[in-house]
């Protein structure tokens, strides 16, 4: 399967919001009316520090095309500490990735406030952005996945 | 190698351990394996001590730390490292152990051998200075340098100094000549695509037999996550696809911050596969991200997957390249 | 399987007009143990939770989704409504299809495609959600009060007052703390101890209020509503009860070399000693260090000479364990050492001296009675130089990077004092900047400049010299004027920096409660949770949590005791049941989980598992519900896959990714 | 019988491929397994040992069975097609030959297994005697005679020159479509292979696993090997890792699988090994709960139960490549050695 210039290609892509301040950032983005597309599926988690990276892997591994994670701004995390040790595995994954040949920029991270309706919108916008030039990942799919 | 027998006899003669753990001699020069030893005849007629014992027997020590009594247990400067990491996992018992630190020169690969065109061997002999090896075969006798047919971990070697052991025995040798990290860098270095030829083809001969899983003293999980249903992760299919990457990156990961670099899983590989480079690039990562950390240095350290600070660099950030 | 129901709500148009309900209805009917699917105009209306009350119990349905508006809304709603029909509340989810769908997507077709995807996650998530019981654990209707100083005294009136027990835990002979040591109070410049004492009077005079007085805290366990503590009560050597307060043993004391901690080390006390005149309990004790009797055995002359029979050197150290529901640290703070700033001569000249020490000069019951003198040679100084930030808002190791907040006005007070009692000594203050914010603190820092004549010099002092006269030497730097300042003083003055109280770590530790890289004491949260500490139950007073003055400190001890009160008045604590748990088989007991823990709730034990036939001793992780707070952090450390969340299962994330990405 | 230069073997593998799907020995990165042809692949007849045995070109490490789909509310059932191409396995060794003896025993019995059965059917075998057999070698033990495989074609590698016997029809039909690239072998030629027969086989003499005894071992042994001691002690180092089962030619175990794929479930099966903790796991738990049973088990099946279900037919065929890859050194010629040790201290 193959993407053809003129075939529109529709990124896949999964958005892991921790509750207190991404997904209430995701939320203050639709009460806004922030247009993004919607190619972003959102799956709430607790805390960003609850998005495992076999998780993020499996995601790949499924189809998805891009994987972003969302959490609290350092600092101000529910937990306290949950972000600052998302951030320490999400650095090492990411590193990882990239070693492995893995498109730079198929995953991001991004701290979210509550308040950052405007932020939310706009990072969504620009991943998808991202995710659209990348094209599809064929890198860490599993061949079965596919139809 | 007599003084390590010896003392082990003695320990064991007055009851301070009930058995050796050690390496007991194969029936070909070059395949010791290890194993427990409960007499003095048995260590007399078969331990062995030289450039084959690569074996870690740290990990031995998980099980052996559930017997009755002490088990004297022989470890190599690098051994001792896993050993302290598995001292902060709680996941075997110092006081189970009577840990003698064993000196080194440099751990001999049988791939390296016969990668000289060695074929049929009949009997290996490694010179008193550790510097050359003969090689006695079907086909003729070689001679080759000890340097040629160590195992790559050796070129990159921690140092010879034991990180924890109640005694020591026998004498080491510098055996570092190369940079742990060159060949990550070699890879950061490449372009993606590159970097994913080189990996689809290393890991393109993964059988997944867990060699790399089992030997490895970090993965000491009573159950592998990839061996259980919790997870949906439990696959032991060997498919050309996705499915060798996310358990060899995974198991890299649930080992990061503990792996100590003892190199087992690339001397174990039935296939070759340079496994170490997974692991070295977390260490390099962790290293370059967070400030210098040696896994098995210090068993009261916490691991940097398990503490932070508050500036730490943002994930996006890529190793290798800053 | 589930039997599952799936709702969808119009939400008038704000759903409907860009997401196509019927055919979200018609998709997700089709998906494994949907039974039920229905919409309707608004979900969260009676009509509407009717309808799902009715489905349940019509078509036996274990769990629902609800395609509305954001969980943060209406989640409990639904919940609520599950409940009322029978159903386990955690047997809802909730596909976000207003806010993260139709209110940001303009096409009607892609718009209900991602409506319906987000449903199918919901519904994978549902398939594999099992029903969950807050649990629930009781309270003990009793406080501790760690630190018997102004935050203390005060947290513990507060809940005296509401009608708790509560016992305070002082590491010295009296309570009063750092406040008892200031002899006046900036702005309004009330003496310290007058505004004090009436507290300390009050607290031991309460009935509810208990105090350990030369008391430790030695080991604490248990959680929130239910802590066992053992406090240590260091041997007195003289019997409370018997014990008058005459005084007449440290008048006859022969042992009198030992510095005044009180005094700041500036005077010295007996080996049987008070601290202070007004303390409270008014019970010496005997430093068994500096006692004669203790050291040789021979003297005895206290007991002798009381009246009361009230000296007793056989005393001994007595642990008491008492159960507590709420613990409040106050444990204050101290002042940095100087021994890394000898630049200012600290060590080599008595005429350079610390504001604290001042404080004791300047204090009527202070070593130079309230005289404004030289330690060296007691002669009254003309020229004093205040120097601040001394190891504050440092950038290197040597000093604390934070500001310590209360230097800025004890110096302007100090400075307007001595201009005041003495108008013939200059004053002269170097400083980085002035912080006043507070009330009335500017004003108060303008009367000392303008008022009171005070020099402020904006610019660090680099060396202080003591001279063979005796003079000091004070080589500084005017910023505003871009000059260097080579100044002599009779005194220095140094505003040293404040620390938490080292005894802090070791508190924090037993608590398994988080300090930060500076000691301080971490907040649940910076700021919405200032007064709570992230370990349940566990309540932050005064300058432990972060540097302070008196007003501010009493305002965080009131809190502090409302927190603490507002635990203590429930008989029950209920569980939040979304918490980690481990699976025994799985665990390997690493630890790792615990090592990132915020809140302390695992614990190891070792237990006898049988796993498929095989039988042995093995330590595993403990998750104590009443603490954990579900954040998850525990969950990806495991690498076994042993540590899992309650309503945010491995699996059920997964099966989401997967409905996702299909 | 024909030749071919071993200089033209990259015209010899083109003509092949040119046929048929050919599968060889390929060296990636200095590890020789057998892999698909393409045109300048790393063809490497040379290396005595693949990793891997060559049974994955019948009994593939994993294969789907078949596929379910979903559409709405109903399921349908896909079935996956059975092999229906020839194809040719060049250069498989006399042991690994016997290997497929030994899976046929398992999978052409009754219920035949269709997949391996058409795969089988479509497979034509081009051996190659041992050039310089090693010293993990010891397939005579097992009866097996490197210098003369049992397959449709053999090969010897001499003198520069790969000798060409077609055997069987199969054999004879592909030596019959290559008559463009293999010339005609003469007498001095058939003398050649004569002395590459003896030479090998003198080799095969001086290998130190050669004298190795199967006294004792047979399919009546059960209680008796079952409950030795020597079990207990031997098992020890093993790791459980499943190294041994995935390099052996024999080893048949698989487990069946489903793998999600989002739109259909496939049903798969691969390669299970009983050196794993969750081998042969039922709902009760499992049979075998110590790494010392299943241990015991891989080895008893070996020398003792399969002989006893296959008319006294070992399932080791002594390749020895768990001799060369297991990461703790144990293999199945030291259990036997510490059998025969173990019966000598009795007597």
């Amino acid at each position: 399967m193959s993407i053809t210039a003129n075939e529109e290609f529709k990124p896949k892509i999964v958005a892991f919001c921790c509750n207190w301040c991404s997904y209430a950032g995701a939320d203050l983005a639709g009460s806004s009316r922030l247009v993004y597309p919607a190619d972003v599926k959102i799956i709430r988690v607790p805390c960003s520090c609850r998005v495992n990276p076999m998780f993020i892997l499996h995601a790949f591994e499924k189809g998805a095309d891009g994987v972003i994670l969302c959490g609290c701004h350092p600092g101000d995390c529910h937990y306290s500490t949950g972000n600052y040790y998302a951030r320490r595995r999400m650095a090492l994954l990411f590193s990882m990735l990239d070693y492995i040949g893995v498109e730079h920029g198929r995953t991001r991270v991004e701290w979210v406030s509550a308040a950052e309706g405007v932020k939310f919108s706009q990072t969504m916008n620009e991943f998808v952005a991202k995710i659209t030039s990348l094209g599809k990942n064929v890198r860490l799919e599993d061949l079965r996945c596919r139809k | 190698m007599q003084e390590m027998i010896n003392r082990a006899k003695e320990l064991l003669s007055d009851g301070t351990v009930n058995r050796v753990l050690g390496w007991r001699r194969g029936d070909m020069s070059y395949n010791p394996e290890p194993s427990y030893f409960e007499t003095a005849e048995d260590l007399d007629a078969n331990f062995v001590y030289n450039g084959f014992c690569g074996a870690n027997l740290s990990k031995y020590m998980i099980e052996g730390s559930k017997l009755e009594g002490k088990t004297l247990v022989f470890l190599k400067p690098c051994d001792s490292y896993s050993f302290n990491q598995l001292i902060a996992e709680h996941r075997v018992d110092r006081d189970k152990a009577y840990i003698i630190g064993v000196g080194c020169m440099g751990k001999l690969s049988f791939e390296k051998i016969k990668e000289q065109g060695v074929k049929g061997i009949t009997n290996i002999t490694i010179d008193d200075a550790n510097e050359n090896i003969t090689v006695e075969t079907l086909y003729g006798e070689k001679t080759l340098a000890y340097k040629d047919c160590m195992l790559e971990r050796c070129h990159v070697c921690k140092g010879k100094e034991h990180q924890i052991f109640d005694e020591t025995i026998g004498e080491s040798r510098d055996t570092k000549d190369a940079d742990r990290f060159a060949e990550v860098e070699k890879i950061e270095a490449m372009s993606p695509e590159e970097k994913f030829a080189f990996f689809q083809n290393e890991l393109s001969r993964c059988i997944r037999c867990n060699a790399c899983r089992n030997v490895c003293p970090a993965c000491s999980c009573r159950k592998c996550v990839f061996d259980s249903t919790k997870f949906d992760s439990a696959q032991k299919a060997n498919v050309d696809s996705f499915e060798e990457r996310m358990f060899h990156i995974i198991r890299a990961f649930h080992v990061a911050g503990r792996c100590t670099d003892c190199g087992e899983c690339s001397r174990v590989c039935p296939q070759g596969i340079p496994l170490h480079l997974f692991n070295r690039k977390f260490i390099k990562d962790i290293d370059e991200f967070y400030g210098e950390f040696q896994a098995g240095v210090d068993p009261e350290a916490k691991s940097p997957l398990t503490s932070f600070t508050f500036n730490d660099v943002e994930p996006g950030v890529t190793g290798g390249r800053r | 399987m589930q039997r599952i129901g799936v709702f969808v709500c119009h939400c008038g148009s704000n759903i409907a007009a860009t997401v196509d309900v019927k055919k979200v209805v018609e998709m997700v009917s089709h998906e494994p143990g949907v039974v039920h699917a229905e919409d309707y105009q608004y979900m969260c209306s009676e009509v509407g939770q009717a309808k799902i009350i009715e489905a349940i119990r019509e078509k036996h349905l274990t769990g629902l989704v609800v395609c509305s508006c954001s969980p943060r809304m209406h989640e409990t709603t639904f919940r609520k409504t599950a409940e009322r029909a029978g159903l386990n509340p955690y047997m809802v989810e909730i596909a976000n299809i207003r806010e993260h769908c139709s209110w940001i997507h303009k096409n009607m077709e892609e718009a209900t495609e991602k409506a319906v995807i987000l449903a199918r996650a919901a519904i994978a998530k549902v398939n594999l959600d099992a029903p969950l019981f807050p649990g629930e654990s009781r309270v003990t209707k009793r406080a501790l009060v760690i630190g018997g100083g102004i935050a203390g005294i005060q947290t513990a009136l507060d809940i005296a007052d509401a009608g708790y027990e509560v016992d305070i835990v002082e590491k010295t002979p009296s309570i009063g703390g750092r406040m008892s040591q200031l002899d006046k109070t900036f702005p309004t410049l009330d003496c310290s101890a007058c505004i004090l004492t009436p507290k300390m009077v009050e607290a031991s005079a309460n009935e509810k209020i208990h105090l350990y007085t030369y008391s430790e805290v030695e080991k604490v366990s248990g959680f929130v509503g239910d802590f066992t503590v053992d406090i240590r009560k260091k041997a007195r050597s003289v019997d409370m009860s018997k014990c008058t307060g005459c005084g007449v043993c440290q008048e006859k004391c022969p042992s009198r070399k030992t510095p005044s901690e009180f005094n700041r080390g500036l005077n010295t006390r007996s080996a049987i000693y008070t601290p202070f005149a007004q303390a409270i309990p008014n019970v010496p004790v005997i430093d068994r260090e500096a006692c004669i009797k203790f050291k040789t055995g021979k003297c005895g002359l206290c007991q002798k000479v009381c009246q009361a029979g009230a000296i007793d050197y056989e005393q001994k150290d007595e642990i008491v364990t008492e159960k507590y529901g709420a613990i409040v640290v106050a444990t204050g703070f101290d002042t940095i050492k100087l021994d890394k700033y000898d630049e200012y001569a600290y060590s080599q000249s008595k005429d350079v001296i610390t504001s604290l020490e001042l404080e004791r000069i300047m204090n009527a019951a202070g070593p130079t009675k309230g005289h404004l003198e030289r330690l060296s040679d007691g002669k009254h100084p003309k020229n004093m130089v205040f120097i601040q930030c001394v190891g504050s808002r440092c950038s290197d190791k040597r000093g604390k990077s934070y500001c310590s907040k209360i230097c800025c006005m004890y110096t302007a007070k100090h400075a307007m004092l001595i201009r005041d009692k003495y108008p013939d000594v200059n004053v002269t203050v170097f400083y980085i900047d002035v912080r006043t914010p507070g009330k009335n603190f500017d004003e108060f820092y303008r009367r000392a400049v303008e008022d009171y004549g005070v020099n402020y010099i904006k610019g660090q002092v680099g060396k202080v010299m003591p001279q063979p006269n005796g003079q000091l030497l004070v080589q500084g730097v005017d910023l505003l004027d871009n000059k260097q300042i080579l100044m002599e003083a009779d005194m220095v003055v140094l505003a040293t920096a404040i620390e938490p109280n080292a005894d802090v770590r070791r508190i924090a530790t037993m608590l398994t409660a988080s300090i930060d890289t500076n000691n301080f004491l971490t907040e649940a949260h910076a700021k919405l949770r200032p007064v709570e500490s992230p370990t349940a139950g566990v309540f932050l007073s005064g300058v432990c949590q972060g540097p302070k003055d008196i007003p501010e400190t009493v305002a965080q001890a009131g809190a502090a005791a409302v927190k603490a009160i507002g635990l203590l008045a429930k008989d029950k604590l209920m569980t939040n049941p979304c918490t980690a748990k481990s699976d025994e088989l799985l665990c390997n007991g690493c630890s790792q989980c615990a090592n990132v823990c915020p809140y302390g709730a695992i614990s190891y034990e070792t237990k006898l598992i049988n796993d498929h036939g095989i039988r042995e001793d093995r330590r595993v992780a403990v998750v104590n519900s009443a603490l954990c707070q579900g954040c998850g952090a525990c969950t990806v450390t495991c690498p076994s896959g042993a540590m899992d969340l309650q309503g945010f299962a491995n699996r059920q994330i997964l099966a989401e990714v997967d409905a996702i990405c299909r | 019988m024909f030749k071919i230069a071993k200089s033209k073997l990259p015209e010899l593998l083109k003509a092949i491929a040119a046929q048929q799907e050919l599968f060889l020995p390929v060296n990636n990165n200095g590890q020789v397994n057998f892999a698909a042809w393409f045109e300048g692949c790393n063809a490497d007849i040379e290396t005595l040992k693949t990793v891997k045995s060559p049974k994955d070109m019948f009994f593939p490490q994993s294969e789907t069975l078949y596929t379910v789909k979903k559409e709405q509310h109903k399921l349908s059932v896909e079935p996956q097609a059975l092999a229906d191409q020839n194809f040719v396995a060049f250069g498989m060794k006399a042991c690994d030959i016997q290997g497929i003896k030994v899976l046929d025993k398992v999978f052409l019995a009754e219920p035949v297994d269709t997949f391996y059965r058409a795969r089988r059917e479509h497979g034509t075998i081009v051996a190659l005697a041992c050039h310089e057999p090693e010293e993990s070698c010891f397939c005579k033990v097992f009866g097996v005679d490197c210098a003369e495989p049992d397959a449709d074609v053999v090969m010897w590698n001499a003198n520069d020159t790969l000798y060409w016997k077609a055997v069987t029809d199969k054999g004879t039909a592909l030596t019959e479509a290559l008559s463009g690239v293999l010339e005609n072998a003469d007498a001095a030629d058939e003398k050649a292979v004569e002395t590459e027969q003896e030479n090998i086989r003198a080799i095969v003499e001086k290998l130190p696993y050669t004298n190795l005894s199967l006294e004792g071992w047979n399919g009546n042994v059960t209680e008796e090997k079952f409950n030795s001691p020597v079990w207990e002690k031997l098992y020890k180092p093993c790791l459980a890792c499943g190294t041994c089962t995935f390099v052996c030619p024999t080893c048949q175990c698989y487990d069946i699988k489903d793998y999600d794929t989002g739109h259909g479930i496939q049903r798969y099966r691969c390669w299970d090994s009983c050196m794993y903790s969750d081998f042969t796991m039922m709902a009760h738990g499992n049979n075998r709960t110590s790494q010392m049973q299943r241990f015991r088990q891989r080895f008893m099946h070996k020398l003792v139960y399969f002989p006893a279900n296959n008319d006294g037919m070992y399932s080791c065929v002594g390749c020895g490549r768990c001799v060369e890859k297991c990461p703790s050194s144990l293999n199945i010629v030291k259990v036997i050695k510490a059998f025969e040790k173990e019966a000598a201290n009795h007597e």
